[in-house]
């Protein structure tokens, strides 16, 4: 066999370092082949097939989470990455798809219900019964008032157009289907998503 | 035959060693980055910083698409951008991931003092061990590519991996299965090479007539390799070195002085050796004595009154 | 879109225009690479900037933000002109033939019927001549002058290379080179894709834009073909599903309208919802719409109705406006027309335009409930954040809830994408402390009101109490059973009707809509989701990739509506026998029995070529329409109007500048600015690093692109001594913005009318919350009018100012 | 400390004290220089606490040196000043090397030999200072170009060898001309030695050329 170009540097010993101490005849050799590579850190993670929740190409991607989903361990997410597998974006990630675990643990993420009252200049923490019985009541108090159920003409129309709800184009179509179901139940009207921005 | 995903290591920083050769280890991983094909999107950037646990400071806007400003210690990667008018008047928006170019020839391992700091892997990889590195900057000087950065936190140089870590188990670097465009592109070396060769074909076909592979042969080729479609001029890529070599003044420093200074030492040394063997020391006689005496008498004797 | 992403590696020619797909759809652009790479495709991109998409392309040509139906009026010209159109696809599939009532006209800009008062147009002449059965009168030689293709000719004949240059500022040269490339796909086996976004549709004529590419690719034979169709690429990753389920005012699920005040009873409703047929032997889905209807209010209120009460149709909210949309809404907020609004999972103060309005509006509320896995700033919009939000908390009364919601991790359910894939998703952890899902918070709501009116009465609470919530755990219900109800199920057996044998037994769930009944014995809550889960499974959760011939159908990926069909309009991927217009890439043929292919047929899977029964199934005469009928606000033809903010005047009739339909608020009219103290065009957009205003909140991509500045072409920028880097000022009538600029190359100069006209680009993505650096928002400057069909804000083109400045103090 | 009532100061304690700190700075200078010079020798990087201690602490200990040698400039610079009798005593070196001082010139207090590890060492130390800063990767790393900082190091490493060789005569000599090594810890020389090694200097003491106290005073 021809000399490979990896033994012609071996032999040649282009390395200017190694040629250096190859003329002293000595050098610490004993410990090079100690482990160097960072341990592989998705080695026994749960693997968790996701959709990315930013635009609509919708790349499949894989959640990979700390905790084998034993009882006693509270699954966190440690890193996602693209889901090979999938026909459109077959494992790619664009910068925001590549960071989503940044936007998943962002320091910003709400976690208790707050309320900000009137005139406020600081928003309180509050429960979530605190939270939903109000605005409830708020709801109720508004439809009552301004609810519309025949117009001028006398024409039933059953609706209500004081209150408005702006719906999540990132949620699910099963969270979708639901608002609309409370929403329109209610003859709600003013109501939009981001399909315009 | 293959062993792409070899730890075996075939360099090691301030070290002398036989690399392993019972194992074959005929080919070698690269990585093909196509400008052509790049839309600077920064996925890999992104997805580079996500795997590697990397989040530099939040900077500034400074004029330009590149961000952070410039590569650093938790930046291994990062997206230049230049504008350049061609020939014709027409932009062209010439898009490059910098980082490092894993040479087959490193730079950064020649100059590198601390044993084991700097490692080449049998499949082509440098890396850098951190608990070994002392943080001396020489691979900063060593690298023909301006690419290590030492933290000012732990005092460690670091640079791309090649995701080593991923590599070692079989899977690709993260920046390479992040990039929305296939402009980067993994596998052997001798893959990549023949890919690059349809890339390039394909890019005459369109107008690129210098269109061609990067591989500097100056520092052995390197494990990342471009393809450029204005390969005659590496330079119009934020400034790719045309012909990247490592530095003769680095040469001369991790060369010829060490075994000069060694010979020059030693000489000294030795010189002495020999001649306290020879010659011996030179001591006061006691007709020194008497003499030495004698004068400082006489002086005293003198100005006495 | 009407095809797949993948199905872009197709395509010969890629434009791009009205989009800048490299950096809002990266992984979906890599299709377009490869279509470059495997197909030789030629990559054609027409942007007021230099973008990251023209980086790569073939071709680029800039254009001035908000003059595309002039360009591609002028394309439609040259393909007429030089007789570059694919002929027996324009006569077979497009109602080119037809002809066109006597009283429709165009002049000085106006088409025939328009009422000044109203802004509005009476549209009756807007219609074909029809033959005593009521079908459309065509004539195949397009010898008559009233053909729609003699009148198109006639209509764009103004949109010469120069009057395209004069308007759009586009070079004649590169106009005319982009020309050649697009009429290289008339030919039977070349496709064209369009790719576009908002770049179309955010303008006051934004419906027309994407029309008249669609009217290009009609010419051209290059819809329902392999690589070819209008690709909307779409924005969040469940638009298309919000858009499918109706959350929108005058929506319902499956593209079935609210009922409006006009229609007093549901068979007033249905009336205007028959299908009549133009052609003979036409079909359509829509032939089906009160069986879509009927199982729509069976899902919602089950036995409650009823044949008696016409399926509950007085339940249903009618309109007394075409649209409630968001600029209304805030319209309606600053008039004190309205108490509360609910932002689920929207941050409106970042995404609507004249932010000033929009805080004002927020501010006259008595309450605003943000449901967001984010601190947005619409929660806290009451909050003075300097100049960024300057507001006055004490003085503004508004109860704010700040709902803290589970993200996509943190949730089981499904996304509908672009091309109508319908996927399914798991989750992968708890949300963080005590966030809830928005079908927990939504349930919660729902309860409680219900609760409300059960114990006090109130208001019509019919609907309300009567909405069927059947749910094992109806506090938080199950994503797969929201599913099945959308999919619909037989609620008694359902007969085959030729046999009478039992086909469905009661309470198994559908295979797909043509299952469904309009006597209420099926319930769906979405009719076109109809076959997502069946019996046989959770059909959106395949993850078979198979891809015959590599074609980039994976049809047994998730699921795809209408019917798993991944290209809509496929039929018209054949020629009028059945035969493949491109031998390499068919989609689906005849086989003398029935048509086969790896799509699901668009079209009756055993009706002969010979029935003559046209492609477009959607449409009353089967065809693709160059002529639009009474369906767009503006005009059947699309029309150059300039932008509402605009440096020039209209060159083609300067009587009628813009979009004579548009709907615009007095207030809104009244913060426009003029030329004379905003002399440059500005547009607005994203980039490649950030998502809207979340990614801000991502400490990566917040690294990425950290600030906010604004893009200026070199010229200006040596014009008013702005260094590259520098601070500036950027103001229009509605606000300023002060950040750094982008002095680049990217951006020339265009000759527009003869005089130079500056483009300003305004990235959209920095705010005050979240840790990228603080920003005052694109929307500060951006007027608030909406395109006349959808009322989508006008974000892409406006005139400003811009100044050199000093860096604020820290 | 006893010393013969005929003891000549040779140093002061001044001087020997900054001679020292200059000596154990240049020693350690050598040691953790040396174990990032040169691979073999990186083993001595042990002896400061490993290699990021000595990458640390040797520009520390760098500055200490410079301002210790300047001490000893300030002190010595004059009697290192070159004189004709030097240029005769270069000549004569091959009975230097030989002990045959009979043969050589009678030398001042200092001779050729130790005015030029002087001066090599005066010229050197800021040599190595200068270009050491440039390397200085902690504080100095972004201050220059790379390829300045490439020249720095060579010339540092080149500069480090010379002194070291410098050194390594120095401290040979020391060695070779017996109690010179106690010239400099105690401070004191015998008249013979005087007159053995440096005549001229003790002719000098002794026509009360030099301060007195210089002559049987406690050094």
């Amino acid at each position: 066999m021809a000399l490979t170009r990896r033994e012609f540097i071996k032999f040649t010993g282009l390395g200017l370092a190694a040629s250096s101490l190859g003329m002293l005849g000595f050098g610490a050799s004993g410990e090079a082949q100690a482990a160097a590579v960072r341990p592989f850190k998705l080695a026994h993670a749960t693997e968790t097939r996701n959709t990315c929740t930013y635009c609509s190409v919708a790349c499949g991607i894989l959640i990979y989470s700390m905790g084998d989903r034993a009882k006693n361990a509270l699954s966190n997410i440690i890193h996602i990455e693209g889901d090979p597998d999938h026909p459109v974006n077959r494992g790619t990630l664009c910068p925001k798809g590549s960071a989503l675990l940044d936007i998943v643990h962002a320091p910003t993420r709400l976690k208790a219900p707050r309320y900000r009252e009137p005139g406020g200049t600081e928003f309180k923490e509050v429960s979530w019964d605190f939270a939903l019985d109000r605005i409830a009541r708020l709801m109720k108090d508004d439809r009552d008032k301004h609810f519309i159920a025949t117009n001028a003409a006398g024409t039933t129309v059953n609706r209500w157009t004081s209150t408005g709800m702006l719906a999540a184009s990132a949620a699910s179509s099963e969270t979708a289907y639901l608002t609309w179901k409370v929403t329109r139940s209610l003859g709600m009207v003013v109501f939009d998503n981001q399909a315009r921005v | 035959m293959s062993d792409l995903q070899s730890q075996d290591y075939v360099r090691r920083s301030a070290s002398t060693m036989t690399p392993p050769a019972a194992r074959s280890h005929e080919d070698q991983v690269a990585k093909l980055i196509d400008v052509s094909r790049c839309i600077g999107c920064k996925a890999c950037q992104s997805a580079c910083m996500e795997w590697n646990n990397l989040r530099p400071e939040i900077g500034y806007f400074e004029g330009s698409y590149e961000n952070p400003a410039d590569l650093g210690p938790s930046v291994w990667t990062l997206m230049k951008f230049a504008e350049y008018e061609n020939e014709q008047g027409n932009l062209e928006w010439l898009i490059r991931k910098d980082g490092c170019m894993h040479c087959e020839d490193p730079g950064c391992l020649k100059a590198c003092p601390a044993p084991g700091a700097i490692v080449q892997y049998a499949n082509g990889i440098v890396d850098f061990i951190s608990d070994k590195c002392i943080g001396c900057g020489y691979c900063v000087k060593g690298c023909p590519f301006d690419i290590p950065r030492i933290s000012k936190q732990d005092h460690k140089s670091y640079k791309c991996t090649l995701c080593s870590d991923r590599v070692a188990v079989g899977l690709e670097p993260a920046c390479v299965k992040a990039c929305p465009t296939g402009a980067i592109m993994f596998g052997s070396k001798t893959d990549m090479k023949d890919w690059a060769g349809e890339r390039i074909e394909e890019l005459k076909s369109r107008g690129f007539d210098k269109a061609g592979l990067y591989d500097p042969p100056e520092v052995g080729g390197t494990h990342v390799m471009y393809v450029l479609h204005h390969a005659d001029k590496p330079s119009l890529y934020s400034g790719l070195p045309d012909k990247p070599r490592i530095s003769p003044v680095v040469g001369a420093w991790k060369g010829i002085i060490k075994p000069l200074a060694v010979i020059g030492i030693a000489f000294a040394a030795l010189a002495g050796f020999f001649h306290a063997i020879t010659i011996g020391p030179n001591e006061v006689t006691d007709e020194d004595e008497v003499e030495g005496e004698r004068v400082l008498h006489e002086a005293e004797s003198e100005k006495s009154p | 879109m009407t095809n797949t992403w993948q199905d872009i590696k197709n395509a010969n020619v890629v434009i791009v225009m009205g989009g800048n797909a490299a950096e809002a759809h990266p992984c979906g652009f890599k299709w377009v690479i490869e279509a470059k790479i495997e197909n030789g495709a030629k990559l054609v991109v027409v942007d007021p900037r230099f973008t990251r998409t023209a980086s790569v392309a073939d071709y680029y040509a800039p254009i001035r933000p908000g003059t595309d139906i002039a360009f591609l009026s002028g394309v439609i010209r040259y393909l007429l002109e030089k007789d570059a159109i694919q002929h027996e696809y324009v006569r077979a599939y497009t109602n080119a033939s037809l002809i066109v009532k006597d009283g429709f006209a165009f002049e000085d800009g106006l088409f025939s019927g328009y009422n000044e008062e109203t802004h509005s147009y009476d549209k009756s002449s807007w219609d074909y001549q029809l033959d005593e059965q009521g079908f459309a009168i065509s004539d195949d030689t397009w010898q008559n002058p009233r053909c729609v293709i003699n009148l198109l000719k006639q209509h764009v004949a103004r949109y010469t290379p120069e009057m395209v240059s004069r308007i759009c500022g586009t070079p004649q040269d590169k106009f005319l080179h982009i020309c050649g490339l697009i009429a290289s796909t008339a030919a039977p086996d070349k496709a064209m894709t369009s790719l576009f976004a908002l770049g179309w549709t955010q303008h006051s004529v934004g419906a027309q834009n994407i029309r008249t590419m669609a009217m290009v690719q009609l010419l051209l034979g290059n819809i329902g073909v392999a690589g070819g169709g209008m690709n909307a690429l779409r924005g969040h990753s469940n638009i298309q599903g919000l858009t499918d389920i109706g959350l929108l005012s005058n929506q319902m699920p499956g593209y079935l309208n609210l009922p409006t005040d006009k229609e007093t009873s549901f068979d007033e409703y249905m009336k205007t919802k028959l299908f009549k047929p133009l052609r003979p032997g036409q079909t359509s889905y829509w032939q089906n719409y009160r069986k879509f209807v009927v199982s729509l209010q069976k899902a919602l209120y089950g036995d409650a109705a009823t044949q008696e009460n016409n399926w509950a149709y007085d339940w249903l909210p009618k309109l007394d406006v075409p649209l409630y949309d968001i600029i209304r809404a805030f319209e309606m907020m600053n008039n004190g027309q309205m108490t509360g609004y609910i932002c689920q999972g929207f941050n409106p103060l970042q995404a609507f335009p004249d932010r000033g309005k929009i805080r004002r509006g927020l501010s006259k509320l008595k309450f605003l409930v943000t449901m967001d896995p984010l601190d947005t700033e619409t929660s806290r919009f009451w909050q003075d954040f300097g100049p960024q939000n300057p507001a006055k908390s004490a003085e503004i009364q508004t109860e704010v809830f700040q709902l803290p919601t589970t993200c996509f991790a943190e949730e089981n359910g499904s996304l509908v994408n672009s091309a109508r894939w319908l996927q399914w998703h798991w989750k992968a952890a708890e949300g963080p402390g005590q966030a809830m899902s928005d079908i927990w918070i939504m349930s919660g709501i729902f309860h409680r009101m219900r609760e409300l009116y059960r114990k006090e009465g109130g208001a019509f609470p019919d609907p309300l109490l009567n909405l069927t919530w059947k749910y094992t755990d109806p506090v938080s219900p199950d994503p797969e059973e929201l599913a099945k109800e959308m999919n619909g199920r037989a609620l008694a057996d359902l007969t085959d009707p030729a046999t009478g044998a039992v086909a469905t037994k009661a309470g198994t769930l559908l295979d797909g809509f043509a299952q469904l009944r309009d006597d209420g014995t099926t319930a769906s809550g979405c009719w076109i989701f109809s076959g997502c889960f069946t019996e046989k499974g959770n059909q959106m959760a395949r993850r078979d990739a198979t891809d015959p011939r590599e074609q980039g159908i994976a049809p047994n990926w998730a699921w795809a509506w209408p019917a798993n069909r991944r290209i809509l309009y496929n039929r018209a991927s054949a020629d009028p026998d059945g035969k493949p217009w491109n031998p390499a890439k068919p989609v689906i043929s005849w086989n003398g029995s029935r048509w086969v292919g790896i799509d699901v047929p668009d079209y009756g899977p055993t009706v002969k070529p010979s029935d003559g029964v046209g492609p477009f199934i959607m449409n009353a005469e089967g065809m693709g329409r160059l002529f639009a009928r009474d369906l767009m606000a503006e005009g059947p033809f699309p029309e150059h109007y300039e932008p509402l903010e605009s440096p020039v005047e209209n060159v083609l009739h300067p009587k009628v500048k813009s979009n004579p339909a548009a709907r615009v608020f007095a207030d809104d009219r009244a913060a426009f600015g003029s030329p004379k103290n905003f002399p440059y065009v500005a547009t607005t957009y994203r980039l490649t690093e950030h998502f809207h205003y979340w990614t801000k909140h991502a400490l990566i991509n917040a690294i990425l692109q950290p600030e906010e500045f604004i893009e200026i072409g070199e010229v200006l920028a040596k014009e008013k001594g702005i260094e590259q880097g520098g601070w500036v000022k950027v103001s229009s009538k509605r606000g300023e913005v002060v950040c750094k600029a982008y002095v680049t190359k990217r951006i020339k100069p265009l000759t527009v009318d003869g005089r130079p006209t500056h483009v300003i680009g305004v990235p959209i993505h920095w705010g005050f919350t979240g840790q990228a650096r603080k920003g005052y928002g694109a929307n500060t400057l951006t007027p608030s009018v909406g395109d006349a069909n959808t009322q989508t804000p006008e974000f892409k083109a406006f005139l400003v100012n811009v100044e050199k400045t000093k860096a604020p103090a820290a | 400390m006893t010393r013969p009532a005929n003891a000549i100061t040779r140093y002061t304690v001044v001087n020997r004290v900054n001679h020292w700190i200059t000596a154990i700075c240049f020693v350690l200078l050598t040691l953790s220089g040396l174990s990032m010079f040169h691979p073999i020798l990186f083993f001595l990087s042990d002896l400061f606490g490993g290699g990021q201690w000595t990458r640390a602490v040797h520009p520390w200990i760098g500055i200490m040196l410079l301002v210790s040698y300047s001490g000893l400039i300030i002190q010595f610079w004059r009697e290192n000043l070159v004189h004709k009798d030097d240029i005769a005593w270069m000549k004569s070196i091959g009975y230097v090397v030989t002990n045959d001082e009979e043969h050589v010139p009678e030398v001042g207090r200092n001779n050729a030999g130790q005015k030029m590890v002087f001066w090599s060492m005066t010229l050197l130390i800021p040599v190595l200072f200068f270009s050491g800063l440039v390397i200085w990767e902690v504080y100095f790393g972004a201050a220059t170009s790379i390829p300045v900082q490439r020249v720095a190091v060579l010339i540092h490493s080149m500069a480090a060898i010379a002194a070291i060789i410098v050194w390594v005569v120095h401290v040979y000599a020391a060695i070779w001309i017996r109690n010179s090594v106690r010239a400099m810890t105690q401070g004191y020389v015998t008249p013979g030695w005087a007159w053995r090694h440096h005549r001229k200097w003790l002719r000098e003491l002794a026509a009360g050329q030099h301060d007195k106290r210089t002559i049987r005073k406690h050094p």
